[in-house]
């Protein structure tokens, strides 16, 4: 067979699946900004796989005609990590909610991004757990009432995954928001090309838990500063924006990803048995 | 032919190099000719503090430790009655100590042992760079009729970096203690070895258990260390690089058997070792591999538990978990290694295992089996290899169906790179194609298809290994599993020897269980005793819950580190022949 | 006397508000003084999408679901075959259809049921603000015969916030579906309920489990929100913060489990509340906690499984994780609600156990009883309130034993806060001070101590609820647990109805076994059949690993969401009378 | 009985045990720092309570005279957490090791600093694993060749326990060195005095599997500038510094801590049933 230059279009990332979603959820967008990036990096489907854990926006790979694995809540990451490692010719990316990956996934946010494997991981992030029908999530604000759990509110600080992310060691850093496709995909495909771990926030509103996020649309404005690749400085500028800044790269690294060797050498087993022998 | 033997134990508290000195002497008997079995048991302290290598030595291959010891060699006493349990004596033992470290005490006089002295730092000290545990060596060498020779290639190999003079140093000091036994009362002599053609490994169950998995053809590993698996992975991270592979050290234990679920479904054979609280994080996880049929090899070297529990002293007591610690109906497959070298064949097993039927296999070894070091018969080359049902081609105008019910309950799997097969793998429940489904024909077809392939497969004999006493099986059993096989398989050879008969059973498919196996095995059997190292008796239930049992069946148990020696085992087997 | 009950599935799409038209019609059949019983069924849209409410009604209480529905009100036909197995239909069933939304699908006709048709969305389209649900609700009050007064007082109460034009559209749609009712063909009436003095709850399994708990005297949870027992939480949050305790959301199920025992360790009864998945992650912390004798109870609202399996759907399948899933030797408590109201009981009960035997209680509901809500006779007060044995002033000179080896096992507690009783708590084994021991001696006197105190603990004969037909015992016996019991009990009526005699066994207090008890219970039966909603029977296997079962057993077991309705245990129950 | 203050000694906060610890080992002088620090705090041991997870530092509850913990491996900080919610009259501290803390414990870490309960977190750093004999941490350099584990380094970024730790939201950070005990107690006394969530990061010597590690009392300097209360520019200054700037508060924030409100209140069992009831 002749290698022929295969072009894609965005429905060819489609899968025939029918979301589950609400209608308006914030992640229908997310979905078709990630296949739109996927046609424009003409990427053979069967090359990509896209992991994730448990949630409305973890539901994402079957929605997709690539690879895709659908594990248990919060553990995204490592699988991620697994694939990539065992198979680093293929594109993997990552797609999970606010709460599989910084609530109970959290410790492998931070070590994903300290390990710097060439994955990108993509966050809707809708500052609640929308799946098991409204309950606060790491990144909701300390006031909301709306979860009987917390009915007074949670009285906590929000978690700021841009900044944890950069102190952990991620080596691409943007955040988008999901009231503009044509931005996010543009900026998804930055991020796969991006060596190393690439994080990108989604404002990805939950229309049904917390309605209120359709003001997002209205809020978010384009970031003025184009990004650094100083982690201080993008730390300072981290740590004082309101998270809605959106819209452009905020912080690329050159670090060079985590990809130990492991080409086959000349060694045997019969050599490793011979160390056994008297 | 009953086995003839010497045991003895090297004692003292860190700084005597108490682990070295039990190396350097297995390394000379293997040396020598010679079979051998070391284990150690050392105290809390992080580095230094008490320790004692166990040896036993032998012309031929060793199952087991033996009941007590021959000899109890103390460079010291320091804290040695923390060990007193697991160093039995009998009367015709003998006690060695440093008469400069005062008596030996009480908690070790209650067999009222033979006692004597061996003043070794006094020896050692008349030698410049003399060391007290190079005279005990000597003195051991002595009394067990190891010839000196061998000792001689082992400290030059050892010592070579450190250079001649102290080789010399150290030689002069054994020499000094093989001078010094002349004086000793005695204890049991081994022949010296026929020399053999056989090819011997001196090697440990970590080891064999690293090497079962390279051979299994595993190339990913990810682990998280913990005591006593962490030398698995030690000895698999420069391994697997020899070989095409890689071992990454992860944050966590969930971390870890994730990483090996993402590189096994990306193709290639994964697998992690643990121990008991390692697994029990890993538990969840599990369950997803199960769901989404990804192969994977988890080693458990099981510890005394429940929690942290002992982390260096052994037990069988992670059977439950194993076999039953996951959340829904979840079969997947458990297998234990018997000996030392056993632990390459059922690791390498458990490889071609999980890949063939697309789900975890749990591999339990112990604290007793990982971390002794045996001199073993070279193992046999195995035939086993993992290989997986691949879906390569799509079909036209079909819609690739990851989970196809099909008729041996496994499905050709694509993996990630193959054209036409794009699928997505799911933990949820779902239909053929992996597309999350609720409702329950779909669950009923998945659960049955996911417990079809494994207990449809052909499992061959190495469900268990049976073995007969010499005049057949008679009309007794033992029936037992991992560690607790070797002290049976030399109490069956005892009793053998004596004329009795009766028939081992030491289970290595302990899931999926195998009703008409065993009942074959138990065929003429009218009383059967369960022999295991578990405080509730995990075992015994188990085999309860799934089997039929003769009608007088005795269930003998109890917690680690202590276990059934081969004579307790013999009392019973000789109570029902009497 | 057989029970004489009407069983009605409202279904439709999202928007149709099928669960609000349930809720309404059980409000107004409590009201009405009937006895109900509501499930639910949904697909898997978070919002709209299909869905089903299960309801049954009797002038007596009900302990489960028929073997088929009466009728089924289909508002429209969405992805209703989706839920065709879980809706039994027979040939007398009634199903009616809006004639708008087309012909029932074929996927609920295999047992010819009885066809018609309302036009609900043209009757509710006639007013202004009308909507089908209402008209639905309307006819389905006439055909079973609930008074029309009890509706009003429930719309009014329920749309009071809505203003009265609401509630004016509201009972107009209704009445006009209570017209229409007439042209319809009939299926069983209900009496009208005689009044009687005795109170009733209106309560979902859920609840009561929450309520249990802090009748216990929990005053600490935490948690992390998982489907089907989030709703526990959701209604401990606000409840405890009126009795003075505290809900926290954790950041996962490790955090959870772990902030229970450190509030526990400081005094504060605790327990979680999660489903398989998170039950998985909390296996270590379970073990820390019998290791280190922290009392605490998790309750599991059991889903099917494995892996994430089907959040919404009910399977008796984690029995095997709650009562093997522990590495090493881990003795602690299982307890399993067998209904609604019997969660409340259940689990007040499992916080004394807990505190008593300072060791983690397990409680298993399902989806099945969690999310159903019923109306049942008011529970009993109960007297089991948590009450820990404290250490409360230090003996002078005595250093205190955490981990006493006492009689009964269990050792006095010293609260922090206490002066002269400090200590470390700890998960390593340890001796009586709960300094870290390697020590077999050591291991063993914990573990056997920590099995005593629960393995000598005086349950009572809350073990199982026993149940004979009316005329005694027999020799058949039906043995099970949790939500299967219902079903069970209600076919043992239905068999004692027509001169049968069998005893009904459903154990409640799953681990410790209670071999004794059981024998005494079995006494005089020679036949028995198990029944629970496991794919791998789970439940029997347990028994046979523990109990000595009559010779003839049948082992009836089947996966979720389906189950054992009342009429396949009497066909067992009929074929061994016949 | 007449309440009489009582006085306490440093030794008075000390067990009879023996530490399991290497001759040398950095763990010893921390022990040391804690109990001068509790003495000076004049706290009744009673109501004081040291919890930890697994490792050689994570033995010390057992060295001291107080209420102690020893759980599983990294789950000390939501042990502590439920103890101080539930006791909040109690003195909660947490002692623990780089890999209990921020590899297997990484995410209650995030967590702990986020919810600001007012416990104080001391983790012992030796950038290994010292309990399981010499694994790389996650504050290991990637190029130490030290465990067989890793025998080409690890390959990875060092995690940075204060700059996550201040991202995360810890209301308090400072860096000590073990070669300096007096210097030590004075910040943990800081530390258990000021309100929230307190993490002090201690460079403790593993004299066992990183003997190099001897040269860290002549490497490590006092910080020179006192700390901030602004987090962007504590940000700024912990991602630049080399890690060996220690004897001085860094951060100190102004959150007040989480403490849900549990007073008995009026209510009754009784209230809750009666909405049950028909
Ligand atoms: C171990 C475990 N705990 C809890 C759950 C229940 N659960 C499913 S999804 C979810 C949260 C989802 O929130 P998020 O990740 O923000 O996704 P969203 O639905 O908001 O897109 C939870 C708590 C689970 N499936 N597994
Ligand atoms: C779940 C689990 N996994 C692994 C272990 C083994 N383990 C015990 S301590 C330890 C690491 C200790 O390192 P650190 O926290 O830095 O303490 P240190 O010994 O260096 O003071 C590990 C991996 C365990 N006990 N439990
Ligand atoms: S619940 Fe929220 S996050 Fe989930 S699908 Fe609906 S709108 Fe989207
Ligand atoms: S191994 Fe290292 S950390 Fe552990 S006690 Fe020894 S010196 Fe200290
Ligand atoms: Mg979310
Ligand atoms: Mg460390």
């Amino acid at each position: 067979m002749e290698a022929v230059a295969r072009k894609f279009k965005p429905k060819d990332f489609k899968s025939e699946l029918k979301p589950i979603w609400c209608p308006g959820c914030g992640d229908y967008t997310v979905l078709n900004a990630l296949t739109r990036a996927l046609a424009e990096l003409e990427l053979p489907p069967e090359e990509v796989a896209v992991v994730s854990g448990i949630g409305c926006s973890s539901r994402i790979p079957a929605y997709t005609s690539v690879y895709g694995f659908h594990g248990v809540h919060g553990r995204a990451l490592p699988v991620a990590t697994g694939l990539k490692l065992a198979r680093p010719e293929l594109t993997v990316l990552v797609t999970g909610g606010d709460g599989d990956g910084f609530s109970i996934g959290g410790n492998h946010f931070l070590h994903a991004c300290r390990r710097n494997v060439d994955i990108t991981y993509i966050v809707m992030d809708n500052q609640v757990y929308g799946m098991t029908k409204g309950q606060a999530s790491p990144t909701t604000a300390p006031d909301w009432e709306g979860s009987k759990l917390t009915p007074e509110g949670t009285g906590i600080n929000p978690f700021q995954p841009l900044v944890v992310g950069l102190a952990s060691g991620a080596n691409f850093i943007a955040r988008v928001s999901s009231s503009d496709p044509v931005n996010m995909a543009q900026i998804i495909v930055e991020a796969i090309r991006h060596p190393g771990f690439s994080l990108v926030q989604v404002l990805s509103p939950c229309v049904t838990f917390r309605p209120e996020q359709a003001e997002w649309r209205d809020i978010v404005r384009t970031a003025v500063v184009d990004f650094t690749g100083d982690a201080a400085r993008a730390a300072r500028r981290l740590m004082t924006d309101d998270g809605f800044n959106v819209g452009k790269v905020l912080y690329k690294g050159e670090r060079p990803p985590f990809r130990p060797e492991h080409e086959p050498t000349d060694g045997s087993i019969a050599e490793l048995e011979a160390r056994f022998a008297l | 032919m009953t086995l003839q033997s010497v045991s003895l134990v090297i004692a003292g508290s860190g700084g005597a190099g108490v682990v070295t000195a039990g190396s350097l002497l297995l390394e000379a008997a293997a040396n020598a000719g010679w079979y051998a079995l070391m284990s150690r048991s050392s105290g809390p302290q992080i580095r230094g503090g008490e320790a004692a290598a166990m040896l036993r030595f032998a012309t031929e291959p060793i199952m087991s430790h033996d009941d007590s010891y021959h000899l109890l060699m103390a460079i010291d006493w320091e804290n040695i009655t923390r060990f007193a349990a697991e160093i039995p004596l009998a009367a015709d033992s003998l006690i060695v100590g440093d008469p400069a470290h005062g008596n030996a005490p009480a908690g070790l006089l209650s067999a009222k042992p033979r006692e004597t002295g061996l003043p070794m730092s006094e020896i050692a000290g008349k030698i410049e760079n003399g060391r007290p545990n190079m005279v005990a060596l000597g003195a051991i060498a002595a009394m067990i009729g190891l010839p000196k020779e061998a000792m001689q290639t082992v400290v030059e190999k050892n010592l070579k970096r450190k250079g001649q003079g102290a080789i010399d140093a150290s030689m002069e000091a054994f020499h000094a203690g093989v001078a010094a036994a002349a004086d000793l009362p005695s204890i049991p002599k081994l022949p010296t070895a026929s020399a053999s053609a056989e090819e011997r490994w001196s090697i440990t169950g970590n080891e064999a258990t690293g090497l079962g998995v390279i051979r299994g053809g595993v190339r990913f590993v990810a682990a998280y260390p913990i005591t006593p698996a962490t030398e698995i992975l030690e000895w698999l991270a420069p391994s697997l690089a020899k070989v095409g592979g890689v071992l990454v050290q992860a944050e966590d234990e969930l971390a870890s058997i994730n990483q090996i679920i993402g590189a096994s479904y990306g193709g290639v054979p994964s697998m992690t070792a643990t121990s008991g609280p390692g697994l029990s994080l890993m538990i969840e996880s599990l369950g997803l591999a199960v769901a989404a049929e990804v192969p994977l090899v988890v080693v458990d070297v099981m510890r005394v538990g429940p929690s942290t529990g002992i982390a260096t002293k052994s037990e069988q007591s992670d059977l439950n978990i194993a076999v039953y610690g996951l959340h829904g109906d979840a079969p997947h497959i458990v297998v234990a290694a018997n000996s030392v070298s056993d632990c390459l064949f059922t690791t390498q097993w458990a490889v071609h295992l999980a890949e063939a039927m697309q789900t975890p296999a749990l591999v339990l070894t112990d604290q007793a089996l990982g971390q002794s070091r045996a001199v073993i018969p070279r193992p046999a080359e195995l035939a086993f290899i993992g290989q997986r049902e691949t879906a390569k081609t799509a079909v036209e105008g079909e819609r690739y169906k990851r989970y196809a019910v099909t008729a041996s309950g496994v499905s050709p799997m694509a993996i990630p790179g193959t054209p036409g097969l794009t699928h997505t793998a799911d933990g949820l429940e779902h239909n053929e194609f992996g597309t999350p489904s609720s409702q329950s024909s779909d669950h009923q077809a998945q659960m049955e298809k996911r417990l079809r392939k494994i207990t449809q497969f052909n499992y061959g004999d190495h469900w268990a290994e049976i073995t007969d006493s010499d005049n057949g099986p008679g009309d007794i059993a033992i029936i037992t599993w991992g560690s607790s096989t070797g002290p049976a398989r030399e109490a069956l050879q005892r009793f053998s020897d004596s004329g009795g008969r009766a028939r081992l059973i030491s289970v290595r498919l302990i899931a999926p269980v195998q009703p008409e196996k065993m009942a074959a095995a138990l065929e003429g059997i009218s009383r059967a005793m369960v022999v295991e190292q578990s405080h509730s008796g995990q075992f015994y239930r188990m085999l309860r819950a799934f089997y039929d049992l003769p009608k007088e069946t005795l269930a003998m148990h109890q917690a680690g580190p202590l276990g059934f020696g081969p004579a307790r085992i013999l009392e019973q087997l000789n109570s029902w022949s009497a």
